[in-house]
C-alpha cells in the first residue's frame, strides 16, 4: 500500500479517470502548462496533451459554462477553481445552469461535470480569498457536494465524483494538499453519499468533514484523556448526506457537536442540528452545539485570523457544556455573535 | 519554451489587428421553388402557433412568463435551413427556434400548457424548451448565461470529430453581460466551432438599443476579442439562410467562430404582460409594412418563383390546422403525475460506476 | 391614515429618501423610462431625473459593482435586481466586496447601498426564476437582510435600510406588490433587527417573514378554530436577527414551526431551529420543525409548483406534529428529501 | 418619444464607428529637473520597499500571498504625477500604487506585518491596502472584480461636481474578466471620468499572453464597445505621466473614459511563491537590460538633466533609510486587539437614522 500525499491521490484518481475515459478533460486556469496552482494536475498536461488538460484564461463563468456545455453534450469535464473563493464570479453558471438543466429539461439533458479546488481558509489570505463554499452549494437540489480528509478518501471519492452523472462540488484543502497517507494500491471507489465513522465512541457524537475532521479526532484524543468517549464522524457528503450514520450515532450518544469551517448562519452545521434534533430529540441529553469560524470577514493578522478559525479549544470546550461540565465563557462557540 | 517576442507599443497600435469580416462568399445554391415553400411554410408555422400561445395565455392556459417571436421568424428559420443537423442553444424567447429546429409544434404547446407531453415533460414551460432528439439544447431563462454553454457544445462537437458547430441565439441586450463576453474570448481563444447569432431587434425589454450600449452595431463585439464577424439584415429568409452557412463554413474550418448579428424586430412586448409602449409612434407599423419576413417570402415567392394565390392560402391553411393539431394535443394531454415530483432532481446513474472497475472500497464500511 | 399597496409604499419610502439626501439614487434595469418592471419606481424619472433615477443595460455585475463603488465613495444608491435570481450573476460583488468592504479596509470604507427586488417564486416562472437567496445572503457577515410582509412594514423597512451605513439586502415578493394595507401618512422608520409578533399566542411559536408571514397568520387562524393558540412571529431582519423575541416566545410555547420559501438545506429555517434548539432546550416540549419550499428545482407546471411551495395544509400538519397530534404521513414537512 | 431611425444593416458595417485613438497630445509641460528627480525618488522608494517585503517574506514577518511591483513602478509613478489628487483604485499587486499615490512607507509594511499600525488596520493584508486620506481605494483580490467600482467611484465624483476622474489598475489578465467588460460598457454609455489603466504586463500568473486571448492588444477591449484608447509603452515614467494626464482630460471632457493598455513587464514570480519558470530563456535579463524604469530615469536625469552620480546616490541612501524606518516601525508596532475583533463586520451608524425625521414607529413594539 502505497504512502500518497493528498495531491498525489487526486492527481492518481484523475489520472486514471482520463485513461479510462477519454470524454474526461480538466480544464481551469493554470491547469495545464504551470501544472496547476497547487501542484495537483503535475504532469497530465505531458502525458495527456492540450485538448484533455487545458489552460483558461480568468474567467471562471466563462469556462464553468463551457464545461456545463460540454457535459450536456456528452463530455465529462472536470473544472478546477484556482479555489472556489472564485467560483462566486461563476455562482449563476453553477447553479441555474448545472444544478437545474436536467430538471428544466424534462430529464433530456444531464449534466455529468465536477467542479473541484481548495476551498475555505488557508493562512493569512484575508478575507476575499477564505470563503467557506460548502453551504452555498449543499443549499441547492441537483447538486451533489462532496469533501475528505484523507489522500484514501480523496483517490476514491474524486473518482466517483468524475463518474457520477449529475454535477457535484468537490471541496479540496489548501492547507492539507501535502497530508500523507495510505492508499491502496489497486482501484477503488469511495461512493458519495456515505459519511465515515472515523472513530467510535459513546458519550458524545462530533460531526465534521473536509479538514476540520482531523481537528475532530484531535479532539476526541484530547477528551479521550479525560475519559469521555468521542465518536468522530467524517461527513464526506454533504449532498447527499447520510443521516442513518448520523441519527444512529447520535441516538446511542445522546450528545452532539457539530464543527466546520466557514460561518455559522445558516450553515451546514445548522442543517445538522436542524436535523439531528428533529430525529433524535428524545435522545439528545443537551443540545446539538456548534463550533465554526465566527462571524466575521477572515482577518490578515494571524492572531485575528486564529481566533476566527475553529480550534481545539473551542471543540473541547463545546464538548464539554454538551457533556453538562462547566466551561469559561470565553471558550463559549459564537451561538450569536456578530449578527 | 518559446514565445513570440515581448511587443512594445511604440508606435501606438501599429499592431492592431485588422478587422475580421466574414467574407466568405455565399455557400449555398439559391433556394428552389420547393425550398423556398418550405421555409416560407416553416415561417408561417411559428407565427400561427405564437398567435394561438398569446390567445391561450390570455385564456390562462399558459401561465408565467411567456415571450413571443413573432416578426423574428426569418432568422431561426434561415439559420434552420443552414444548420439543420447541428446544435442550437438559444435563450428565453426561443418557442420559434425550437420549432425551426424541429421540435414539433405539439410538444412545444404542450410545454406551454404545462402538459408532460410537453417536450420538457412540463417542468421547464415556456423558457425552457429542450429536445435532445433534434439537438435543441433550451430554452435559458438568465440573459446571457446560456451563451458559455455554447462553447462546450462546440469542445465536445469538436472533440469527437464531428462535422457540427454548435448555433448560439441571444439578443441585443445580452450583449452585454459579462458572461457573454467571456465567452467570446474562450471561443476564439480555442477557435471553438460556434456560430454566435445577437438577434437584435432594438429592444431589451423597454429599453431601446441606443441606451442600452454606447454603440449600437453589436458585431462589433467581436472586434474587441478578434473575432470575425458580420451584421446582416434578418428580414430576408434565403439572406440568412446563405450568411449563417458562410459562418458555418467558416466556423468549421478551424479559423474560429463568428459572431452574426443578425438584424430584426419584434412585433409584441417583450412578454405578454408587456404593453410596448415605449416604441417611438409608427415604428412597429413601419416595420411590419416594410420588412414583415413573411411577407416578403410570400412576395417572392409569387413574383421569382411564380407560385399562385391559391397554393398558398393552401399551405397557411395547412399550417393552421396543424396549429389547431397542437392546441388540441396540448389542451388534451395530462399533466404531470406529482408522484414523479422528485425524479428531476438527479440524473439516475446511466452506466454502472464500477462497469469496468468492479473493486469494492478497500475499507468496510464503518458503520 | 392612507391605504396603500405594499408598491406604493415602497416608492413613498423611495420618494422620501431621494428627497431627503441627494446622495441617493436608484440604478437598475427598466427603473426608469419604464416606471420599474413591476412599477415600483413609477413616476419617479420624472420628478428626479435620469442622474438619480437611472436605467442600466443587463450588466448585474456592472451595476451592482458601480453601486458599491458610489458607496464607498460616499453616496447611497439603490440597486434594483429586476429580480434577486439575477443577482447571482453579480454575487460575488455583493459578497467579496460589498460585504467585505469595511472589514477589508479596517473601517476606512463603509458601503451604504441597499440591494432590493423581488425573491422568490412567483408563479409558473420555471426553476430559474424561482430562487429564494434569503439564505444565501443571510449566510454572510457584512450584510444586512430584510424582508417584510405589509404595506407599513414594507415603507418603514426600506427607509430604515437606505439610511443604515452597512450594505442591506431587501427582499421583496413580485405577488404581494398589489397587497393592501394602512401605512400612517407621517413618517416612520422600522428599526432593522427587530422582529414583530403578528399575532400573540401561547401554545406554538410560529416563525415567518416576507409573505410567507401572512400564510402563518392564515393557518394560525385555522389553528385557532380546532383550540390552538399560535404566536406568530415575523422575524423581518434575517441578519441581524432578534433572537430575544424569538428565544423569549418560544420559551413560553415549548413548541416552534419555522415556515419559510425557498429550499430547507442550510436555510435560514435550519439557522433558527439550530438556535432555538440551543436556547430553549429545557422548555422545549418538541422539536422545531421546519415547512420550506419542497428540496426540488421549481417545475413549471402549476399542479407540480403548488405541491412544491409551502401551504396551509402543511404548516398546519407541521404544527399538529410540534403538539403531538397524529398527522397522515402525507402531509408531512420534507425533511430528508431529495438528497 | 423620439429616438434614432431603426438601423438596417446593408451594406455591411457602412454604420461602424470608427476607432477611438486618444487623440489629445501630452498636456503637461515637459518634467523640470526637481520633477524626474521626486519621480526617481518614487520609483526607487517602490521598489525597495518591496524588496525589504520580500526580505520579511522569507522571514515570514509577511504571510499569505505577496504580489510584488518590482518593474513596473513607472506605471504608478508615472500616473500619480497625472493623477494626484484624483480616486485610483487597484487590484491586488496594489502595494506600488498604494505608495505613489501617497500612502506611506510605514503603513503599507505594517500592513503587510499585520499590525495595528497598518493602513487598513492588520485587517487586509498585502491585497487589501486602503488608504482614504489620499483616496486610495485598495486593494482587492477578486481578478477583475474592482473593475466595475470604478465606475461608482467616478459615478460620485461627477454627482458631487467634483474635477476628478477614477483611475482604475489591472493586469491582462484580468482583461479577460465579465466584469471588467460589463464595467467598459458602462463606463462609456454613462461618459463616466474613469481611466482605465491595463497593466499589461505578459503574464497572467504562468500564463503569458498570447495564450491567453486571442488578441494580445488588450487596448482593442474598449474597440467592442466604442470607448476612446490608447496602447503605450509603459518603461518611461514621462511618458506615462504625459498619457495619463491626456487620458484624465479627455475623460473629464465628458467625451467618456479612456482605456489605456500600458506595456510593462514584472520582474519577480506572479507571488513570492512562484519561480516563474515559464519564463523563455532570456528575456527577464532583456527587459532589465533594455527597458528597466528606474535605469532609464537615472539615465535621463544625468543625461537630459545633468544631474550627477553623488546626488543620484545621496537619494538613493536616503530612500533605503525611509525603507528601513518602515520594516523597523512595522516591526515594533503592536498586534491588533483581539478584542476588536467583531469591530469590523459593521460599520457603526455614523449619522443617527433619525437626524432629521426625528418621528417613531406609528406601532409599539410588542414584544
Ligand atoms: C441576468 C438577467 N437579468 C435580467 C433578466 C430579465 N430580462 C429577461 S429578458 C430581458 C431583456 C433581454 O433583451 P435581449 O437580450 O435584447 O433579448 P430579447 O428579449 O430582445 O429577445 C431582461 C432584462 C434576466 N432574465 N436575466
Ligand atoms: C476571479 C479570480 N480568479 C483567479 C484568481 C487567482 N489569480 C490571482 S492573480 C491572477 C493573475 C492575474 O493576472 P493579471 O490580471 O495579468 O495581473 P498581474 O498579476 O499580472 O498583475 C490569478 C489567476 C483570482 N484572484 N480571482
Ligand atoms: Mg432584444
Ligand atoms: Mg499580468
Amino acid at each position: 500500500m502505497a504512502v500518497l500525499a493528498i495531491r498525489e491521490a487526486l492527481r492518481r484518481a484523475l489520472r486514471e479517470e482520463l485513461l479510462r475515459d477519454p470524454s474526461v478533460f480538466l480544464m481551469g486556469e493554470e491547469v495545464a502548462h504551470y501544472n496547476g496552482a497547487y501542484k495537483v494536475s503535475q504532469g497530465l498536461l505531458e502525458e495527456f496533451g492540450d485538448r484533455r488538460i487545458v489552460d483558461t484564461p480568468i474567467s471562471e463563468a466563462g469556462f464553468a459554462g463551457l464545461g456545463i456545455g460540454a457535459a450536456m453534450a456528452g463530455m465529462r469535464p472536470v473544472i478546477e477553481f484556482m479555489t472556489w473563493n472564485f467560483s462566486l464570479v461563476a455562482f449563476d453558471q453553477v447553479i441555474n445552469s448545472a444544478a437545474k438543466l436536467y430538471q428544466m429539461s424534462g430529464g433530456q439533458y444531464h449534466v455529468p461535470i465536477v467542479f473541484r479546488g481548495p476551498n475555505g481558509a488557508a493562512e493569512n489570505l484575508g478575507s476575499q480569498h477564505s470563503t467557506s463554499v460548502d453551504s452555498l452549494y449543499a443549499h441547492f437540489p441537483g447538486l451533489k457536494v462532496v469533501t475528505y480528509c484523507d489522500p484514501h478518501d480523496a483517490y476514491g471519492l474524486l473518482k466517483s465524483a468524475i463518474r457520477d452523472d449529475n454535477p457535484v462540488c468537490f471541496l479540496e484543502s489548501e492547507l492539507t494538499y501535502g497530508q500523507k497517507g495510505e492508499v491502496p494500491d489497486h482501484e477503488f471507489l469511495v461512493p458519495l453519499g456515505r459519511a465515515r465513522v472515523r472513530r467510535a465512541g459513546t458519550d458524545l457524537t462530533l460531526v465534521s468533514w473536509g479538514k476540520q475532521a482531523m481537528q475532530a479526532e484531535a479532539a476526541a484524543e484530547r477528551l479521550a484523556a479525560e475519559g469521555v468517549s468521542v465518536e468522530v464522524i467524517d461527513l464526506r457528503s454533504l449532498r447527499p448526506l447520510d443521516h442513518e450514520t448520523l441519527f444512529s450515532s447520535v441516538c446511542r450518544t445522546g450528545r452532539c457537536v457539530v464543527l466546520h469551517e466557514g460561518y455559522l448562519f445558516a450553515g451546514v452545521g445548522a442543517e445538522i442540528a436542524a436535523r439531528v434534533q428533529e430525529a433524535c430529540f428524545d435522545w439528545l441529553q443537551a443540545p446539538v452545539l456548534r463550533v465554526t469560524s465566527r462571524d466575521v470577514n477572515q482577518p490578515y493578522a494571524s492572531n485575528l485570523e486564529k481566533l476566527v478559525m475553529p480550534d481545539t479549544d473551542r471543540i473541547v470546550a463545546a464538548a464539554h457544556r454538551a457533556l453538562g461540565r462547566p466551561t469559561p465563557a470565553a471558550d463559549r462557540a459564537p451561538a450569536a455573535t456578530g449578527a | 519554451m518559446t514565445a513570440p517576442p515581448l511587443p512594445t507599443a511604440a508606435p501606438p497600435d501599429a499592431d492592431v489587428p485588422p478587422d475580421r469580416l466574414l467574407t466568405l462568399p455565399d455557400p449555398l445554391p439559391p433556394c428552389t421553388r420547393d425550398e423556398l415553400l418550405a421555409l416560407y411554410r416553416q415561417m408561417v408555422l411559428l407565427r400561427r402557433v405564437e398567435e394561438l400561445a398569446a390567445k391561450a395565455y390570455t385564456q390562462r392556459r399558459i401561465l408565467g412568463f411567456c415571450h413571443l417571436y413573432i416578426g423574428q421568424e426569418s432568422v431561426a428559420v434561415g439559420a434552420a435551413a443552414a444548420t439543420s443537423d447541428d446544435y442550437w442553444i438559444a435563450a428565453y424567447r426561443e418557442h420559434g427556434h425550437a420549432m425551426a429546429k424541429g421540435v414539433s409544434a405539439r410538444a412545444v404547446m404542450a410545454e406551454l400548457f404545462g402538459k408532460v407531453t410537453g417536450c420538457s415533460k412540463g417542468q421547464g414551460g415556456s423558457m425552457h424548451i429542450y429536445d435532445r432528439d433534434v439537438r435543441f439544447m433550451g430554452g435559458h431563462g438568465i440573459v446571457g448565461g446560456h451563451v458559455p454553454l455554447a462553447n462546450g457544445v462546440a469542445w465536445a462537437a469538436r472533440a469527437r470529430g464531428e462535422d457540427r458547430v454548435c448555433v448560439c441565439f441571444f439578443g441585443d441586450g445580452a450583449a452585454n453581460q459579462g458572461p457573454f463576453f467571456e465567452a467570446l474570448c474562450l471561443a476564439e481563444l480555442y477557435k471553438l466551432p460556434v456560430v454566435f447569432i445577437c438577434e437584435n431587434n432594438f429592444y431589451a425589454m423597454g429599453t431601446p438599443l441606443h441606451r442600452q450600449s454606447a454603440v449600437t452595431d453589436m458585431s462589433l463585439r467581436a472586434r474587441g476579442v478578434g473575432m470575425t464577424r458580420e451584421q446582416l439584415d434578418g428580414w430576408d429568409v434565403e439572406h440568412v439562410r446563405q450568411r449563417v452557412a458562410a459562418a458555418r463554413r467558416h466556423a468549421l474550418s478551424g479559423q474560429g467562430p463568428v459572431l452574426l448579428e443578425i438584424v430584426t424586430y419584434r412585433y409584441r412586448g417583450h412578454s405578454m404582460s408587456d404593453p410596448a409602449k415605449y416604441r417611438p409612434e409608427g415604428e412597429l407599423e413601419a416595420r411590419k409594412e416594410k420588412s414583415d419576413p413573411l411577407q416578403l417570402t410570400r412576395r417572392a415567392l409569387a413574383e421569382v418563383h411564380g407560385v399562385d394565390a391559391a397554393t398558398l392560402d393552401a399551405l397557411v391553411a395547412e399550417v393552421d390546422a396543424e396549429a389547431q393539431d397542437a392546441w388540441d394535443f396540448a389542451e388534451q394531454s395530462p399533466i404531470p403525475d406529482p408522484t414523479q415530483l422528485y425524479d428531476y432532481v438527479y440524473a439516475p446513474q446511466r452506466t454502472s460506476m464500477l462497469a469496468d472497475t468492479p473493486l469494492p472500497s478497500s475499507r468496510p464500511r464503518e458503520t
